[in-house]
């Protein structure tokens, strides 16, 4: 019962949290220009090492060195945009994704090089520290990644639905043109988008970059897990991002807890593909995820 | 009139969510015929279009075409029975030339499989050659042959209106779908327009239906006028008669006709 | 006023659209712009509001000067703020906005007192948005669309007006009342610069008329002398000298006109 | 009706060019291509022609020359490197049919890649303990490692091409990781993963491709063996996929990709064009798959990943969407590009080539310099190498006219 | 078909050479003073030649030198191989010949189609291979290998090396075998640790993990001790976290737990294993070390309960080699125990050249019959060596037990060296253990 809860459920909603915050990453960026951003895990990881720079190196307090590697990130992101993402406004969403890729390269090569061979910690406060929760052991960790994660999306959430400029980015999101015609600034709406997505990911990625073994450069490639996530939400929902994200991340846990026990003939490390899996699943019924909304085909 | 109309639609009904776009719409067109419909903004008219070929599914009703029944049918089905259309909105295939896009329309007529289009020589070459001669033809009869290998995306508005129609024609229809075929046009293309469709009535025989707000065209060139407003039924007769109809007037026309 | 000069204007480096056009709206008249498809309407707006380059256009000679100062070097937003509104060809709504939303957003670069009078003005021009604010305006029929477009537009108070096409793909009955509506904001002061195909009807609001052949202006005229002009009446309004000629009629032959200016 | 057509020029294709053209019936000859006037057909056959000018005929019997002469010149470690560059090619246009053409984008090649490889390893490869293998020859096992994977992706097909766009993109890729967690666990045919196995042996109607030959005198060694094999397979290939492209299902693809429900309503089956797409996709990716482990020696589990597949897309952006030649030209880009960085390196600054010093290594100048040229051919030139051809091409019509 | 390809009409004309020699490529043969050598031996001396008058003997080096999962110890490796053969070259070479390694290294990732590329590429250069590491890329280009002539020293702890089956006698490894390695650490264990009634093991597949973990079962069943299983898990970028295997250690209820996997993850699985409650003993494989990992949150936990198995003792060592060693570098440390592996692993190449120098045959020929038979002379590193004869007599089965210590060079202390076992050496060595 207590491994249930503390290696299936907070463990599961510890790792979804951080899936959900890469996921709604991707939604944004998807939403605003039209594009699925597969630059997010070189952002994510340079986010854990800008993050374990500032804590463990310059030495400055944990929140304030995560809020700093987020600054910086979201100038990282707004420069990749203004570099290699403008110029792509208009032409092929695709193009523009394989365009992402090539920063990927870009970014994750600078980040090996950054991070080098050795494994680096992010210099968090929780470490492997437990607490009790109604008298059940779980892992601080676990229980940062829950509420910060939920406070960042919720944050950023009703920025979009509620200001000015919220309503802007998604006007740009649906017409780039008419947009423009309104007064919107579309291009800054586009670095916007790339800002908060990348300062999301590095929050994302000092949480991923709390493993008790340190985090090394290749730790990226964990954030491919928010790729399904975002597809069982349903690319353009950001609440479809959180739930996605959370039940993944639990079906994931509940899979490693107890697949190796029950179901041992589906293979060793079967939950790495759980979220692939659930994603086909989804796809079968809902073509456009579960939340997202329906390309409308009107002729 | 003779035998049986060459379609018949009964109790047409289609739903969005709540709202009913079409809604219990019947009417019988013949063969040869030229047929209208009219109606003010979201009346419906594109979205019988779309239940006709096949690309939205109504929740009730008939269609019959040369009695067989078409509901139900995906769209490459129904485009084989000889069901051909243009679009209210420009639908062609911007990035290949007009000839291909002409080709695209004889799809159906092309009857090779996919190993002989892998090595390209006889069967699927001779089809080929033969199809490029129906759609020279149609390239002839449209007179748009200089413009046979231009990008459809490079060219004006009234001669992509053409091209859909000449792609429509390739399909060798024995019912035409027309989505305002002038809609943006000056006098001048408009009258171009009603050249070719009169003659593709007189020359090939097909039978139209045609959506159009241009009321001059429509009252000129339709034999019968079908009315809609908010995808209900409210008249249906010859130009003369339905023009003068006052729920016509009152829905759609205003007072100057 | 809002003035063009000379203006040339070339897309993809290469296709040039705009040969010389010159012309002006003064402030609160409505102007009439004519001419076939294709002739380069759209694009006389697109340089206005600095839409051009992302259609890969530019200008290449001339000016757009409002009340004697070039705006054409501004970008779309500056020209929104400078005080020029639009309305695109095919209404452009943001279908998953509410109405509320969409008007909104026309303001976007306003004050809130502005906001809050904009909506006022919008409501009571077209009281059926009002009823109809919270609803998404995907659902909205096309006329209705056509006045959230209108609606938006004015959202940002702007002195002057482009309207493309607004009575394009609409019924007999509401492009009467379209007409009705360009002539009532006409009166609150705004100037507007009509594009259409349908002649008749921007004829009848406007006080001048220009037509745009192939890129250039070819008549600049009162929009009375160009209903009594024969060429005109012919090619643009359908009426021939008995009055309206049948399309059953129509020759079989090629009849293009070509325009001396 | 016309039985002779001009064609408008050959420059931009938009506005009229001359009209009619009747008078080329006049001049005869059975073949297009009369001297002088190039564009001049007199048969819809001779336009329709691959091949369709001199000129082209002329470069591509040059090119053929050259490529068949490169062996006897080259270096063994050259020769592998090209053979390379047409099982890529392969490959590379069987992305290209299913992304570049019918506008499917998937990530999935390198799945059905993996899939090829195996196919081949079990029906062509040797049995040993630990794997199975069936050790006949390559003219069976070489079609086995297409149609098996084909098969499956006419499975997949259903599923696919229910999902639109970016959906499919990811769904794809899903492929890729069920798929490697699939080759790692079944051990008895692929080796289990951080082991794997020997590839399909190399035996052609029973010559073994291992070996040296004599011909005309010359010795060929056991790279270029197999360079001129895959050339072969290489060139039937990418003809078969030519072909496909200029017929009806080539031009159904196309409006699969540009409008689907307008496609639909000409009477193209969305469902049966897809379904093709993706099944003759995988054929081409299941044949470049078992060719490529030849080259590399050995077949392993992990080598079927995200990273290959985005190699593919490499190649038919940086080649060019929806065409076979730029399929060649990506190809041969991807291939090349890391191998001329490396020679490159030595007089680069900051670059080390031992470990441990300068700014970066060489590998990481590679990734980078790919990474970025990704980004440059996008922004630059959205039609990649092939719509660079065509400027050069153009530019060198045009002169001396040219500004 | 329509095609031109000329290639398929050419092979009926063709006829299967019989002499397997490179005549293809004439190598610049020669002979310097009486000493005969073909590919990768040149009169000239190396680029950077350390003894001007001698000719120059080039080794590739495949290894793993920036972005593959290795890189962290490849790099080290690499560069101890460097001082080792700079050794070689300030004691005046061998036969009159300099050897480079550093003009033919390449970086290959850990994967084997690199692998293989490379090689092809330094193929047409060099003499043998110095290094080339990892399993799977080295099983890629050992048939070439095979028909090259080409011998290596393997980076890896394989046990297939010892087998002329599994390596055509072409790679000369260095020290005990993965499977080997976890016996002695269980026979260590069980002597002062305590009697373990249950074992795990806990890896990587393939050659790494799966060859450890069958020398724990092995272990189990000689000393009729419960097997537990061997949990399969793979680094943190495939599997995300180590937490599918952080489970299974704690509900395997095992009293020792042998890893193999790499540094990060081994740190993952002690540290989340101890805060879930499990109280048993790690014992770790050689490659699960890395000396940052005493600052990560793990630290602690791996002081307590986690024992490092190598096949060498440490950085400090009093033999003649690790003076030798430290001395290259000038009291400098090194970043991890890679430097010293990569010393160690080039002994027996060192060996191979010269007895081929003395046969006065470096030709890659000359070079790989020296092979059988080859005595190596680790200088008190490792025991005397012999290949080529029968493995279960000549594998090394000695191994070192190390601790993690903040205040030792390289994180960790010596507790035992020279360590022996009586299942380990019992252990009948037939073929590859997986
Ligand atoms: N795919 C769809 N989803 C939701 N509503 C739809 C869809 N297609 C059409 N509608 C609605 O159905 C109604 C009828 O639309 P339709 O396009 O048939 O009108 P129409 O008569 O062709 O109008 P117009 O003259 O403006 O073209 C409209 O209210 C429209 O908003
Ligand atoms: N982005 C573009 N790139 C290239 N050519 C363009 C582009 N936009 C328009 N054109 C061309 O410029 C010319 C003028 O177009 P424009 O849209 O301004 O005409 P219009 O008078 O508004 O026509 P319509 O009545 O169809 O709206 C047309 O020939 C059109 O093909
Ligand atoms: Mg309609
Ligand atoms: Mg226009």
């Amino acid at each position: 019962m207590s491994e249930l809860i503390s290696l299936g459920l907070i463990r599961g909603l510890g790792i979804g949290s951080t899936y959900a915050l890469l996921a709604v990453g991707f939604v944004i960026i998807y939403r605003a220009t039209g594009v699925i951003n597969f630059a997010q895990p070189a952002l994510m990881i340079l986010g854990a090492y800008v993050t374990s720079v500032f804590a463990t190196s310059v030495g400055i307090p944990f929140p304030l060195a995560v809020i700093a590697a987020m600054a910086v990130l979201a100038l990282v992101g707004l420069a990749t945009e203004r570099v290699a993402l403008r110029p792509m406004v208009g032409k092929l969403p695709f193009a523009a994704a394989m365009v992402t890729v090539g920063v990927f390269i870009v970014l994750f090569v600078v980040a090996h090089r950054l991070i080098g061979a050795q494994v680096r910690t992010v210099g968090d406060p929780w470490g492997l520290e437990r607490m009790s929760v109604f008298g059940i052991g779980v892992a601080q960790v676990d229980v940062a990644k829950i509420v910060i994660s939920m406070v960042a999306i919720g944050a950023v959430g009703l920025f979009l639905a509620r200001s000015r400029l919220g309503l802007a980015m998604r006007a740009t999101s649906m017409d780039q043109e008419v947009a423009l015609a309104q007064g919107v600034n579309v291009g800054r709406m586009f670095g916007l988008a790339w800002a908060i997505s990348a300062a999301l990911a590095a929050l994302a990625g000092m949480l991923i970059g709390t493993a008790a073994g340190g985090f090394d450069a290749v730790l990226a490639l964990v954030a491919l897990k928010a790729l399904p996530v975002i597809i069982v939400g349903g690319l353009d929902s950001i609440k479809g991002a959180v739930y996605a994200g959370l039940f993944i991340g639990v079906a994931e846990a509940l899979t490693r807890t107890y697949q190796p026990q029950y179901a041992p003939w589906l293979g060793a490390n079967f939950d790495v593909v759980v979220p692939y899996v659930i994603m086909i699943v989804v796809l079968v019924f809902r073509p456009y995820g579960l939340f997202g909304t329906r390309e409308v085909e009107r002729v | 009139m003779t035998a049986a109309p060459l379609l018949e639609v009964d109790d047409l009904t289609l739903r969005f969510g709540g709202m009913t776009a079409i809604d219990q719409v019947g009417f019988t067109v013949d063969d040869g015929e030229l047929f209208a419909i009219i109606g003010p903004n979201g009346a419906g008219k594109t979205s019988i279009f779309n239940c006709l070929s096949g690309v939205y599914r109504p929740q009730q009703g008939r269609i019959r075409f040369r009695g067989e029944e078409l509901l139900g049918q995906r769209p490459d089905h129904i485009a084989r029975r000889g069901v051909a259309r243009m679009f209210q909105n420009i639908e062609l295939f911007d990035n290949l030339s007009v000839l291909d896009n002409l080709m695209l329309g004889r799809h159906q007529h092309l009857n090779y499989g996919t190993l002989s289009a892998l090595v390209y020589a006889g069967r699927a070459k001779r089809a080929e050659i033969e199809n490029r001669r129906a759609v020279e033809d149609i390239i002839d009869f449209l007179e748009i042959e200089a413009i046979r290998r231009s990008l459809v995306g490079m060219l004006p508005y009234g001669l992509k209106k053409r091209v859909e129609l000449g792609r429509a024609l390739a399909m060798a229809p024995q019912l035409l779908l027309l989505d305002e075929p002038v809609a943006g046009m000056n006098v001048e293309e408009t009258e171009d327009m009603a050249r070719f469709i009169l003659d593709i009535r007189t020359e090939l025989g097909i039978t139209m239906i045609m959506v159009e707000h241009d009321m001059g065209l429509v009252m000129d060139i339709a034999d019968r006028v079908l009315v809609l407003d908010f995808g209900q039924w409210i008249s249906l007769g010859p130009p003369s008669a339905v023009q003068n109809d006052p729920a016509v007037i009152k829905a759609y026309l205003g007072e100057t006709a | 006023m809002l003035a063009i000069e000379n203006l040339d204007v070339v897309y993809e480096d290469v296709i040039l659209v705009l040969k010389s056009v010159t012309l002006e709206v003064p402030r609160g008249e409505i102007v009439a712009l004519l001419g076939a498809n294709g002739a380069g309407k759209t694009t006389v707006l697109r340089a206005i509001t600095g839409l051009l380059d992302i259609h890969r256009g530019s200008i290449t000679r001339g000016s757009v000067t409002l009340d004697g100062r070039p705006i054409d070097h501004l970008d779309a937003p500056g020209t929104v703020a400078a005080g020029i509104g639009q309305v695109m060809e095919g209404r452009r709504i943001f279908t998953e906005f509410t109405v509320e939303e969409n008007l909104r957003i026309g303001a976007h670069t306003a004050d809130r007192d502005t906001i809050g009078a904009g909506l006022e003005r919008a409501y009571t021009l077209f009281p059926v948005l009002a009823e109809r604010r919270t609803q998404v305006a995907g659902y909205l029929s096309g006329g209705e669309q056509q006045m959230l477009a209108m609606g938006r537009a004015l959202m940002a108070q702007p002195d002057y007006l482009l309207l493309d096409e607004p009575s394009l793909g609409l019924a007999p009955l509401l492009v009467q009342q379209m007409k009705d509506l360009i002539l009532e904001i006409n009166e609150q002061g705004t100037a507007v610069l009509l594009v259409e195909q349908n002649a008749a009807m921007a004829l009848s609001v406007a006080s001048h008329g220009y037509v745009l052949e192939t890129g250039k202006i070819v008549m600049d005229k009162s929009a009375e002398a160009l209903r009594a002009d024969d060429d005109i009446r012919e090619f643009y309004l359908g009426l021939a000298d008995e009055g309206a000629v049948s399309f059953r009629d129509v020759k079989h032959y090629k009849r293009r006109k070509r325009w001396l200016s | 009706m016309t039985g002779t057509t001009t064609a408008p020029e050959r420059g931009r294709p938009a506005g009229g060019g001359p009209s009619g053209g009747r008078s080329g019936s006049f001049l005869g000859g059975r073949r297009g291509g009369l001297r002088g006037r190039p564009m001049l057909y007199t048969s819809y056959g001779a336009d329709q022609a691959i091949w369709n000018t001199p000129a082209k005929r002329a470069w591509t019997l040059a090119l053929v020359a050259v490529v068949l002469m490169l062996p006897f010149v080259l270096s063994r470690d050259l020769t592998s490197l090209l053979t390379t560059v047409f099982i890529f090619a392969i490959g590379g246009i069987g992305l290209n049919l299913i992304t570049g053409y019918a506008g499917q984008v998937s990530l999935g090649h390198a799945f059905f890649m993996g899939l090829g490889a195996y196919t081949a390893a079990i029906f062509g490869g040797e049995a040993t303990d630990s794997v199975v293998g069936l050790g006949l020859d390559m003219a069976i096992w070489l079609p086995m490692a297409g149609i098996v994977p084909a098969a499956v992706g006419l499975l997949v097909a259903p599923l696919a091409a229910r999902v639109r766009g970016l959906y499919l993109a990811i769904l794809t890729l899903g492929l890729v990781f069920i798929g490697e967690h699939i080759f790692k666990e079944a051990r008895s045919i692929t080796g289990g993963a951080g082991v794997g196995r020997a590839p399909a042996e190399p035996v052609l109607f029973g010559l073994d491709l291992r070996a040296r030959y004599h011909v005309f005198g010359h010795i060929l060694s056991r790279e270029a063996v197999f360079y001129f094999v895959c050339f072969a397979i290489f060139v039937v290939m990418a003809i078969a996929a030519r072909n496909l492209t200029r017929s009806k299902l080539g031009r159904a693809f196309a409006a699969v990709r540009d409008r689907d429900v307008a496609a639909a309503v000409m009477g193209v089956s969305l469902q049966r064009t897809k379904t093709l797409a993706f099944t003759i996709s995988s054929f081409y990716a299941g044949i470049a798959g078992a060719l490529l482990v030849l080259v590399i020696g050995r077949v392993t589990p992990t080598n079927w990943n995200l990273f290959l597949s985005i190699d593919f897309l490499a190649v038919i952006l940086i080649g060019g969407i929806a065409t076979i030649s730029g399929s060649i030209l990506g190809a041969a880009f991807v291939v090349l590009m890391p191998r001329l960085v490396s020679e490159l390196a030595d007089v680069v600054p900051f670059i080390s080539t031992s470990p441990g010093s300068g700014f970066l290594s060489v590998f990481q100048l590679q990734t980078m310099l790919f990474g970025a040229l990704i980004v440059v051919f996008l922004v630059l030139e959205p039609r990649g190498l092939y719509g660079l051809w065509i400027r050069v091409r153009n530019y060198w019509k045009a002169w001396p006219f040219s500004h | 078909v329509d095609d031109d390809d000329g290639a398929e009409d050419e092979t009926p004309e063709v006829t299967e050479e019989d002499d397997p020699a490179d005549e293809d490529e004439p190598p610049d043969e020669g002979e310097a003073d009486g000493i005969a050598f073909d590919i990768g031996v040149t009169e000239e001396p190396c680029p950077e030649a350390v003894n001007p008058d001698n000719g120059c003997i080039y080794l590739g080096v495949l290894s793993d030198l920036s972005e593959g999962p290795f890189a962290a110890l490849a790099i080290p490796i690499t560069a101890g191989q460097g001082a080792f053969w700079q050794r070689v070259n300030e004691d005046g070479g061998i036969g009159g010949f300099d050897i480079d390694i550093a003009t033919y290294t390449r970086d290959t990732l850990y994967d084997p189609q690199e692998h293989s590329a490379r090689y092809r590429e330094i193929e047409p250069n060099i003499l043998a291979l110095a290094q080339t590491l990892g399993t799977e890329p080295t099983e890629a280009i050992l048939s070439d290998m095979d028909s090259d002539d080409v011998i290596g020293a393997p980076a890896t702890w394989w046990s297939g090396w010892h087998f002329e089956d599994s390596d055509q006698g072409l790679i000369l490894e260095s020290g005990y075998s993965y499977c080997i390695e976890s016996q002695i650490g269980l026979d260590w264990a069980a002597a002062n640790v305590a009697e373990p009634s249950s074992v795990l093991a806990v890896g990587y597949p393939g050659d790494y993990g799966g060859d450890s973990a069958a020398g724990v079962e092995a272990w189990a069943e000689a000393n009729d001790v419960e097997f537990a299983g061997w949990v399969e898990t793979a680094p943190d970028a495939v599997v995300g976290s180590q937490d599918a295997a952080i489970g299974q250690v704690v509900g395997s209820g095992a009293d020792v737990v042998v890893l193999a996997v790499g540094p990060a993850e081994a740190a993952a699985i002690v540290g989340g294993s101890i805060a879930n409650g499990f109280e048993g003993q790690f014992l770790g494989s050689v490659p699960t070390w890395n000396p940052a990992l005493l600052d990560s949150p793990a630290g602690e936990a791996l002081k307590a309960v986690y024992l490092h198995i190598a096949p060498w003792e440490g950085w400090e060592a009093d033999t003649a080699g690790h003076e030798a060693m430290r001395e290259s570098v000038g009291g400098d440390l090194p970043d991890n125990e890679g430097f010293i592996f990569g010393w160690v692993w080039s002994y027996p190449i060192k060996a191979a050249l010269e007895a081929a120098a003395a046969n006065e045959d470096l030709t890659r020929a000359g070079l790989r019959s020296a092979v059988d038979g080859l005595e190596v002379d680790y200088e008190g590193m490792l025991p005397t060596a012999t290949f080529g004869g029968d493995p279960d007599e000549t594998a090394t089965r000695t191994a070192v037990i190390n601790r993690p210590d903040e205040d030792a060079p390289l994180g960790v202390s010596t507790v035992e060296a020279d360590v022996t076992g009586e299942t380990a050496d019992a252990y009948e060595y037939t073929s590859a253990c997986a």
